[in-house]
């Protein structure tokens, strides 16, 4: 049979401890009472919508973070990678937008001009990004319009997915890019654009010099002369000045377009294939 | 008139090997037409000129190619008679790509019609004096080709009571400004007077580096029949005395505010060259169509000061010059220390351009990315007091809130910390790097500001 | 001469350069560091000289270990290793066991420098990293000086001495009669370098000449030494006024522990001291002042190394707070 | 007075609670990142010690003490340090919101910051009297901000270098904490109490 008195020891340690509880509880209750802040409820229910592992993927501090920047910064939407699509949903649900559908679009460098095919005329000597040789006359190619291969794009790429070649030519691999964008505004010569996966045939040069000045630089740079513009009928390829350029609103199914270019300027890519290998 | 020693010194302060030597007291020649002139649009700051002519028309000289194309803009001239054979966009002597206009020379070197002008007395109407320093297309013609006009039409609030004459030239291997103090004393008293009148007669100084005693002896005995308020003031030699901002510390001891201009303390500087293009304008009616130049460099075989057409090709001019003696490992336009490295000798003389310098290859400088070692050498000779070993960190790192904390925009991109770096980072880039990416950041926090409010 | 003929380099301005370059610099450090090295050669015989060579190969041989580790490029030709083995070695006890000197070497390199990103990104001065490092895991034999005036002929037979800071600290400070420690240590012979301690510190006076070498060749800032030592003059100046007794004076301060090593080559360390004038002003006094809370109160007789170390952790700090008035920025 | 004058150099020098007794790491490693959040962080911090040295003392001495209680030291003052977090959170979050934001969870961790209850139990085992306990708490807290100040200035400046790729983040941070450590041993033996 258990005594039926208590020991004092534990009237004493439960009235010390439950009475220090108490103290610290009020004092709380009245803060919270009179410093409360109230709280925008939209940041909460959005960070409800989120992975909650912070993991600082979308460049804030934390799920709370990116949840606060996109109601009061209008951060974009898409940034969480570890929720994908469904966190995607979640928010596009709560805030009412809808979520963008379509095709996924990756990035590509639209210069073929690697150090074997376009010419120098100039060394350069300076700090290794592409931005800061531009402010100084560019890294001596004689294409002034061509890719430095300096890498301003690789470093900016949140994923990897750039690679600076031997021969000083960025490339994307398509299956690595998330299509962010980031390259693209990075580029200071604007030569990298973002592509519908499927699309196969591309026009790796943006130089809107004249035919004989591109022959002069350039071995695989687009010199204007229409070819390619004429075979398909001027749908999917338009021209700009001395410059082709793929409309990419239109697919071009027809890729044999790619031979009649006397420079090989135009490429064949199955960017889907690449992705499944 | 007086001469004596500039009474303030500004931080900084390097002592370069001038190398001036080599064209210090070779008389200015002028330099034969060339056939092909190549004339860039964009020879100033700011939006670069409207073309005004087509292909295969024909020109005279003076007659104007192209018109500003804003507030901050220039005219550009016909450096000589001749056909139009093309408008494209090519390398410039800036160093970056603009539109260019390439005229090939007829050799009557024939006048346009109406050109030259004729001359403004100098009881003209003032607005008149501006308007034609405006359609002679003048431009500073130190390095930063501001146009003169806008210098010379300050708004009324800020008066202007002194008047510089940059005759520093602080830049290793450059003898342009020296020779013409030498030889055009008389011309530059008449540019210093009709500039000075057109801003209401303010005191005169004429800044000139202590290692041209020729050309402070030129211009005192020129310039004593001029009377007011007229001094010659002499500078320690030391880079960058000819800066604007260090220029007008040495003279006034006034400090132009970070992100001002000079009108802001009350001053007003002009290049040698543009006071005598002022001149030529204004008593010759002559648009700014040839300029004097330093050719140059240990590459070079004959190095020479040179009265050139604006748009005369680099290489015509080293050909003028009897070839290079040793393969140039580089070539810069203007001074070795804030010129810019050309990537090709096809460009042409703009009204900027001070120099040519054609560099052998054992004394090309090699940027090395090694990191900084934190000697405080640039701390200790920046003429702004910036920390550039900070700066070019934060720059590298893309730590903006750092380098607007730091300052970056006052820099001057004198090249003094790069000039001392014993781990020769290549300093000037990142702050044109930074500044550039900084400016933009500021434009764009500016125009949304503009759009919440 | 046609454009085919010429390959032309582009770069930013500007196209000149004054030559300085950090192989210059390191070099003319050791040219400085020469006279006061040999002179402790001169004075302990062998086991420096063997010593030195054990921390300037460990030192290079881990710079390059590391490099190669980390892929990449191998630094060595700049002497920044070469120059910390010396600095490490001179503050050693000359008769330590190389075994020791090895670890302080492999610290200094490793831990304090390459870990960071190799020269120019450590906080802290490699050389000093590797002789506390020492000093607290070898308390014993760090202070094991040799005499000076007689020199060994090898380890064993190394006669035992105190330096000079160490013996006013546990025999004399606070007797009434302290005429016996001015007998046993005349200035002079620590001013001129005849004194127990660590074999590269010893002459006050090379040390000094080698320091205002660096200085004339503007390897240095006058602003570090001269606020250091200054701000120890006084100190013990004052001290040593209210009770002669307890408190050395100036001299002996001055003088002695490494402070002449310090004040001109440690302290001025480019790495890991301020840019800035005014920061090198108020680097130099913190030494000071912390280089003679240590030695008057603290448990180290020296506090030269601990107070350089202190300060090296407040640079950016005072780099941060002692920026100079930008041109154009005059509140007005 | 010359007591408490020792008491304060001991607890910021020589036994400094983060880089002698090596209390308090998380935050020390956590919010030293910026200038502004450390010392946002160490105003927190020097507030809440002094305040919970006041209240444990208190606690163990009027409360604890004389009912015999000590095993409960433990409980109770978790409970009394997490009351004052929350307050201080609180008064942030009024008063200074971007501060609040920039501590983000390691405000809520002082609580278990074991510097402060570290703090509270060393009062009591040194025997210090209630006015030296509060001295002691202010000489521990100020250590605190001086280590916390110190290690993000140089953290800012060990962010622009270069180590090898494993060494990034926290583990050139621990070494660079690692090393000022060592420095701070030059302040052995300075107090001897």
């Amino acid at each position: 049979m258990l005594p039926l008195i208590v020991p004092l020891a534990i009237i004493t340690s439960t009235a010390v401890i439950g009475l220090t509880g108490l103290g610290c509880g009020l004092l709380l209750a009245m803060a919270a009472r009179f410093l409360a802040v109230r709280e925008d409820e939209r940041i909460e229910a959005l960070t409800e919508c989120l992975p909650g592992i912070n993991c600082g993927a979308c460049g804030m501090a934390g799920c709370g973070d990116y949840a606060r920047a996109i109601i009061e910064d209008d951060a974009p939407v898409n940034l969480c990678k570890p929720g994908g699509e469904e966190t995607l949903k979640a928010i596009c649900a709560y805030l009412g937008i809808e979520a963008q559908a379509g095709e996924r679009e990756v990035a590509l460098v639209c210069c073929g001009g690697h150090n074997g095919l376009a010419k120098h005329q100039a060394t350069y000597n300076g700090i290794a990004d592409c931005i800061a040789a531009e402010r100084i006359g560019g890294d001596g190619k004689a294409c002034p319009f061509g890719c430095m291969g300096l890498g301003s794009c690789a470093r900016i790429c949140p994923v990897n997915a750039i690679e600076i070649t031997e021969q000083r030519l960025a490339a994307v691999h398509p299956a690595l890019c998330i299509g962010c964008g980031a390259c693209v505004k990075a580029c200071p010569r604007n030569l990298i654009g973002m592509v519908p996966e499927s699309r196969k045939v591309h026009i790796l040069c943006r130089s809107t010099d004249r035919g004989p000045v591109v022959r002069k630089y350039c071995e695989v740079g687009c010199i204007g002369c229409n070819r390619c513009v004429k075979a398909v009928g001027k749908k999917g390829i338009t021209m700009d000045g001395a410059l082709a350029v793929v409309d990419y609103t239109v697919p071009i199914e027809d890729v044999s377009v790619a031979e009649t270019c006397p420079q090989s300027t135009i490429v064949v890519r199955d960017g889907r294939k690449e992705n499944a290998s | 008139m007086k001469t004596r020693a500039a009474p303030y010194r500004c931080a900084g302060g390097l002592h370069p090997v001038y190398h001036k030597s080599l064209t210090a007291a070779a008389a200015t020649i002028p330099l034969e037409l060339p056939s092909t002139l190549v004339i860039s649009l964009a020879q100033h700051l700011g939006a670069p000129a409207r073309p005004l002519v087509k292909k295969n028309e024909t020109v005279g000289r003076g007659q104007p190619l192209a018109e500003p194309a804003g507030f901050i803009s220039a005219w550009i001239h016909a450096p000589t008679s001749g056909k139009i054979k093309a408008i494209d966009e090519q390398w410039t002597a800036a160093g970056r790509r603009a539109t260019v206009i390439t005229m090939e020379s007829d050799g009557e070197d024939r006048w346009a019609d109406g050109y030259p002008q004729p001359p403004l007395p100098a009881d003209a109407d003032r607005k008149q004096q501006i308007d034609r320093v405006a359609a002679a297309g003048i431009v500073g013609m130190g390095g930063a080709g501001f146009p003169t006009h806008v210098k010379l039409s300050p708004p009324p609030e800020k008066a202007i009571d002194t008047l510089i004459i940059n005759g520093a030239e602080c830049e290793p291997y450059l003898t342009a400004d020296q020779r013409m103090m030498v030889e055009d004393a008389d011309r530059l008293r008449q540019g210093i007077d009709r500039i000075r009148r057109l801003l209401g007669t303010p005191a005169v100084r004429i800044a000139i580096e202590d290692n041209k005693p020729d050309a402070v002896k030129a211009i005192q005995q020129a310039l004593s029949s001029l009377d007011g308020d007229v001094e010659v003031m002499v500078l320690p030699s030391a880079y960058p005395q000819g800066a604007e901002k260090q220029l007008i510390y040495s003279v006034t001891g006034r400090e132009v505010p970070s992100g001002g201009l000079p009108m802001d303390v009350g001053t007003l500087v002009e290049n040698v060259g543009t006071t005598l293009a002022v001149a030529d304008a204004l008593d010759s009616g002559l648009p700014l169509t040839e300029r004097v130049m330093t050719a140059t460099g240990d590459a070079l075989s004959q190095p020479a000061n040179l009265r050139v057409r604006i748009g005369t090709p680099f290489d015509k001019i080293i050909e003028h010059c009897g070839g290079t003696k040793t393969p140039p490992a580089k070539v810069v336009c203007g001074g070795p220390m804030m010129g810019t490295a050309l990537p090709s000798l096809a460009a042409g003389v703009c009204k900027t351009t001070s120099g040519l310098l054609l560099m052998p290859q054992d004394t090309v400088h090699f940027f090395e990315s090694m990191a900084c070692i934190r000697c405080g050498r640039c701390v200790n000779y920046c003429p702004m007091r910036l920390m550039p070993c900070t700066l070019s960190e934060g720059g590298e790192a893309e730590d903006d809130e750092l380098l607007e904390e730091y300052r970056i925009l006052d820099c001057i991109e004198c090249g003094s910390c790069a000039y001392v770096c014993p781990a020769h980072r290549p300093m000037v880039q990142h702050m044109k790097n930074s500044k550039a990416r900084i400016a933009l950041i500021r434009r764009e926090r500016e125009l949304t500001k503009q759009r919440t409010s | 001469m046609t454009e085919k003929d010429i390959n032309l380099a582009i770069s930013a301005s500007p196209h000149t350069h004054s030559g300085a370059s950090v192989r210059g610099i390191m070099l003319t450090v050791i040219i400085a560091l020469a006279p006061a090295l040999l002179w402790g050669f001169r004075l302990f015989g062998w086991p420096a000289i063997v010593l030195t060579a054990t921390c300037v190969a460990a030192c290079v041989a881990a710079e390059a270990l590391s490099r190669r580790l980390m892929k990449r490029k191998l630094g060595i030709g700049d002497g920044s290793a070469v120059v910390t083995g010396l600095l490490l070695a001179m503050c050693l006890p000359p008769a330590l066991p190389l075994f020791m000197a090895v670890i302080g070497a492999v610290v200094a390199i490793v831990v304090a420098k390459q870990v960071f990103g190799g020269l120019g990104y450590n906080p802290f001065n490699p050389a000093l990293v590797g002789r506390v490092f020492l000093t607290i895991s070898f308390p014993f034999a760090m202070i094991q000086w040799t005499a000076p005036d007689a020199p060994p002929t090898d380890d064993t037979h190394a006669v035992t001495a105190a330096t000079p800071l160490a013996a006013w600290e546990t025999e004399w400070s606070g007797q009434e009669e302290t005429a016996g420690f001015f007998e046993e240590y005349p200035w002079v012979d620590l001013f001129f370098g005849n004194q127990a301690g660590s074999f590269g510190e010893v002459s006050s006076l090379l040390l000094m000449l080698g320091g205002l070498f660096l200085l004339w060749r503007r390897c240095i800032h006058w602003q570090v030494p001269v606020f250091y030592l200054g701000s120890v003059t006084i100190i013990a100046l004052i001290l040593y006024g209210i009770d002669p007794h307890r408190y050395l004076p100036p001299f002996y301060h001055l003088f002695s522990g490494g402070l002449m090593l310090g004040a001109w080559f440690m302290a001025t360390d480019m790495v890991t001291s301020p840019v800035t004038a005014r920061g090198m002003m108020i680097f130099g006094c913190g030494c000071g002042v912390l280089t003679m809370i240590i030695r008057v109160w603290g448990g180290y007789p020296e506090g030269v190394s601990f107070a350089i170390l202190l300060m090296n952790a407040a640079v950016p700090l005072i780099n941060r707070y002692t920026r100079p008035r930008v041109f154009g920025t005059r509140q007005s | 007075m010359s007591g408490y004058l020792l008491l304060i150099i001991s607890a910021v020098l020589v036994n400094n609670f983060v880089l002698t007794r090596f209390l308090g790491i998380c935050p020390f490693l956590g919010v030293s990142r910026k200038m502004a959040t450390a010392i946002g962080m160490s105003g927190a911090v020097v507030f809440v010690m002094t305040l919970a040295a006041a209240v444990t003392w208190l606690l163990e001495h009027y409360a604890l003490a004389p009912f015999d209680l000590a095993y409960l030291r433990t409980i109770a003052f978790i409970l009394v340090i997490a009351t004052f977090v929350q307050f201080v959170e609180y008064l942030l979050k009024k008063f200074s919101p971007t501060l609040h934001q920039g501590l983000g969870l390691f405000l809520p961790l002082i609580t278990t910051n074991c510097a402060v209850l570290g703090l509270a139990v060393l009062n009591i085992r040194e025997g210090h009297r209630f006015m030296e306990a509060l001295v002691f708490a202010l000489g521990a807290a100020l250590g605190f901000a001086l280590a916390l100040i110190l290690f993000t200035s140089l953290r800012e400046r060990i962010d622009r270098a270069n180590p090898p790729q494993a060494f990034r983040g926290a583990a050139i941070a621990l070494i660079t904490a690692g090393l000022l450590s060592l420095a701070f041993m030059g302040f052995a033996g300075l107090v001897k109490i």
